[in-house]
């Protein structure tokens, strides 16, 4: 009983120190003054309207959205049928390709944001300002997500047997693909793509070194505005909070609809 | 001229020959099964009939048709794999209509298709139901489906039971060789258990080490093994050397001696007659219904088989008793 | 045969992605001058050896160390018996932990770093500007791949019956733990130690605005000197690339020992 | 007095009942086996002897020592798991040594111990190797030798032999009753497997559905079943509903009569007198050793096995035989 009561304190504490900064965060948001008391004086929502109101964080909110969607359609078509030629064809290639979706990752953004810089600044590709230079770097980003994820889904089924089965039933290889294999990979590339979507929509680093100003997202607004009141980036934080809880929320709903069908 | 002639074929992979010169034929209608080890080579060779693995040489020819260098979509082979390969994301129509929608055939054709295999195979009820929602011996049963529903000229069955419970395992066997001989479809099955093979078919090909070592009639295979390996490989086999032949016999001979513990007779020792050797019980083993006796007679142990038939049968550890073994019995191996 | 090729096409296109930048950058890094050719005129080192003994740089490296070092030792404490209660006691727990710790994953470093500044900018823990706050934010960083990793290796062993056996020879439960079920989280904690060690000290956002040139770690000084040439930056980003590289290839040289032994 | 006595337990797992009023004794060197279909509550039984599930009522006793209420690092009892559960990062002489070390013993002492009980298994020469480089049956001996080596009280085996080779079981089957003989050590297997239990056991207890239904000697509970389940579990069995009994025999009873295929003589119908049933043969299926008939009488369809003794002993389908069987042979299950 003892041992019992220790586990249980070590997960407690733990949950703890995830959900406080969370819950201070909410009260100051919706505070309207906050003085020398312990609890706010009043409530209000004025930060929250102010925040939506505001046509400058619309249109990076806008921007950060196209280009986070444009990244992952591009992802999702290249690294669909790459991992399905990997594990069909080149089993030998995934520990390749587990230390090659590495790098990017190990590689930290400060660092290869300012090598990007260099080579894209101008010459043959004048990409630096440009949107497209993000989908690119976003794009590296998003891989070992995706490749992780939809490598288990293939490890996770006979892909081999799968396919045969097919293609003594008729099946060409493309068709074969499409029909049997691909359906499996949904549920693993919807939370990919979730999960990247959440990432890349909160990425700064790329955004502000490679683009900054001259096509603003939604990171480099809500950094520019990190100075003002308080009480509004708190706001800021929440609507932002909630906006990936509802992202989780719609994500594990999908995830639980694919296994009951 | 048989249905299905395979000739010289073979496989290597790398430096390693998983089989040469394999040669064989079925006839129409014909059950026959592969019986061998793990690692004899067995699902390779199915895997070269369906065109999933490509032969190094040999020629594979159906109903007087050439598939050597076919794609698996036209050699008009069906398959059952062990552990039952059904496309997860589709429920059982979908899954036995495949091959059916694959040939591209009008909706009602494949309607009324399916509706004729989910009776044969009994699924009646789980049209919608996806595999997950199944039991091992109904995915294998839509597996069975899925095969059968685009009438292939041949089944191939990769060890279609072995991850089964041994009631369901027995009650698909008996479904197997029924629809079978119903669809008169020539099928070979892979598998390495003996008493299954015993049981379906109607030859049984032993394969040892890439190759096979006896085609006959199941009990041709049981009562006349080829060799020692195929004497072992079916059941309990007392198996004598030279020496002990010599003994027990007063002749020797090359090779072994091949006798089944179930052709020797235990007699008391008064009934027992010149002929007749002279032994000792030494143990015995309950096996359920046979009891099997260890048996020492001139130096050597003997495996004997007696029906269990309650305990006053029994014979007590040593007892004298006579060893009665016919001629025709007794069968050399190389 | 066709196939094939196609397949072999999408692979090479992959790695090519990833390479060509990789190169371009190396060569850029190594040129004494590059005009208008196509080739650099000379290859020199200097640009290295400047790096390399610039004290700022090295002191922002030694704060790097210092803060990623402290992080991850906090880390192994907390989570190491955290994860084994998890699946030693409440298994259940697993999914909520699974969500948990998407979640500092999921909002995005410039929200949650403002969020945090509102918190202890001052009051009664003024972490900001201290590495404290650092430390406290990248266990947050941490926990998710080291949750992960150690939760794959207990999802991996027959936990319940290796604990059961060492019981009824005597074990007492934590004893149990060190000697049967510790050893086999090696590999897996040695793994996501370096990933994590990896990802802490590219971390860019949270230093920046949390610290910023009170602490200043490697990130922030590398952003400060983006502006400088070009063959100065592309010798810090190669630096890190092959930094990276000795650090992948110890820990899967680790990885290997481990597997043998 | 028996060696452990076992009272009155029972297991609850939220609304379920596992099993209830559970109670047995074992002598001292006893090896008994713990039969039954999966789910029958079996292996929380024995989970429940070693201490690592709580039974919700009920006591354990052993050597006159009530251990209820123990740890199990007190409980002196050694356990084999199915898959082993060997320490993946200890050596073979590590994983032995771990309860000794446990018990802080001197290192020579250690090291003698290990000595034995290695030679034991025959483990010989594989003391640094690690649990992954070893086969199946080896690391099951690995598992049996660490649970020897610390001389427990009683030894509980979980379904060990149920994960190998049929081969490699028949061989470490032997060789755990061998080395439990010579240690004399009160052992309780569990397992699924009735023919491993027949061959095994000093006595059987059969679970079914949280209860033991029958605790005999495997003879006894093989051919004097007391319940339907059981006969119907251990092996084949013709069960005869009292329909089919007037019909046969001209008198009906409650519930059901079960006969043993092997314990039915088939006579020629030259040779049946005038108690012999006249039977028609249906069908046979080759068994192995065994020939197995199914045999028509007077409307009921029995299974009769006959040892395989070569062609011209085969009756053909259609012959008139005569079915001799013996009082003793019936016997009334509920």
């Amino acid at each position: 009983m003892r041992a019992d009561l220790y586990h249980r304190l070590v997960v407690a504490a733990l949950v703890a120190l995830l959900a406080v900064p969370v819950l201070a965060t909410l009260a100051y948001s919706l505070a309207g003054n906050w003085g020398a008391t312990i609890l706010p004086d009043s409530f209000s929502v004025r930060w929250y309207l102010q925040l939506w109101h505001d046509p400058r964080f619309l249109s990076a909110f806008g921007h950060s959205l196209l280009i986070s969607v444009a990244t992952l359609l591009l992802s999702t078509l290249v690294i669909v049928p790459a991992v399905f030629v990997v594990f069909y064809r080149f089993p030998a290639l995934d520990r390749t390709m587990n230390l090659l979706i590495l790098l990017p990752f190990a590689v930290p953004p400060v660092v290869s944001s300012v090598g990007l810089l260099q080579l894209y600044a101008d010459g043959p590709l004048p990409l630096v300002g440009t949107p497209w230079i993000l989908i690119g770097c976003y794009f590296t980003i998003a891989l070992p997500f995706m490749y992780r994820t939809l490598a288990d889904s293939l490890r996770g089924m006979n892909l081999h047997d799968l396919m045969d089965a097919a293609h003594l039933l008729g099946a060409s290889t493309p068709r074969a693909f499409l029909l049997v294999v691909a359906p499996n990979l949904r549920t693993g590339l919807m939370a990919s793509l979730f999960l990247s979507f959440s990432f890349l929509l909160g990425e700064f680093v790329f955004a502000n070194i490679l683009v900054g100003t001259r096509y603003e997202t939604l990171q480099v607004y809500l950094y520019s505005v990190r100075m003002t009141s308080g009480h509004f980036t708190s706001a800021i934080v929440m609507s932002y909070f909630v906006f990936t809880l509802v992202l989780t929320w719609f994500a594990t709903r999908l995830g639980k609809q694919e296994s009951q069908a | 001229m048989s249905y299905v002639n395979v000739t010289g074929l073979a496989r290597r992979f790398g430096g390693t020959t998983v089989f040469e010169n394999v040669g064989f034929s079925l006839d129409k209608g014909e059950f026959v099964t592969l019986l061998g080890p793990s690692g004899c080579g067995k699902s390779t060779l199915l895997r070269c009939l369906a065109g999933l693995s490509r032969p190094d040489a040999g020629r594979i020819v159906v109903a007087g048709d050439d598939i050597t260098d076919s794609v698996p979509q036209r050699r008009g082979i069906g398959m059952v794999f062990q552990n039952y390969a059904l496309f997860p994301t589709m429920t059982v129509a979908a899954n036995i209509g495949f091959g059916l929608r694959m040939q591209r055939l009008p909706a009602d054709d494949i309607e009324r298709k399916l509706a004729t295999v989910i009776d044969l195979v009994e699924l009646r009820g789980k049209e919608s139901h996806y595999p997950h929602q199944l039991s091992g011996g109904q995915r294998q049963r839509v597996a069975l489906a899925r095969a059968l529903v685009v009438e292939p000229r041949i089944l191939l069955l990769d060890e279609p039971l072995s991850a089964l419970d041994a009631r369901i395992r027995a009650n698909l066997r008996e479904q197997i060789r029924d629809i079978q001989r119903r669809l008169d479809l020539t099928t070979l099955f892979v598998t390495h258990d003996q008493e299954e093979a015993m049981i379906l078919s109607d030859r049984i090909f032993v394969m040892d080490k890439g190759k096979i070592v006896q085609a006959d009639a199941a009990e041709t295979v049981y009562t006349q093994p080829a060799t020692e390996f195929v004497a072992r490989f079916m059941g309990s086999c007392n198996l004598l050397d030279a020496a002990a032949c010599t003994r027990l016999f007063g002749h020797g001979i090359d090779g072994h001696l091949a006798i089944r513990p179930e052709s020797i007779e235990l007699l008391a020792a008064a009934e027992a007659g010149a002929d007749d050797l002279p032994a000792t019980i030494r143990q015995h083993q309950l096996l359920g219904n046979v009891i099997r006796y260890q048996v020492e007679s001139r130096g050597t142990v003997l495996l004997v088989d007696r029906l269990n038939r309650g305990r006053d049968d029994l014979l007590p550890r040593g007892s004298e008793v006579g060893l009665r073994i016919r001629r025709e019995d007794m069968r050399e191996v190389g």
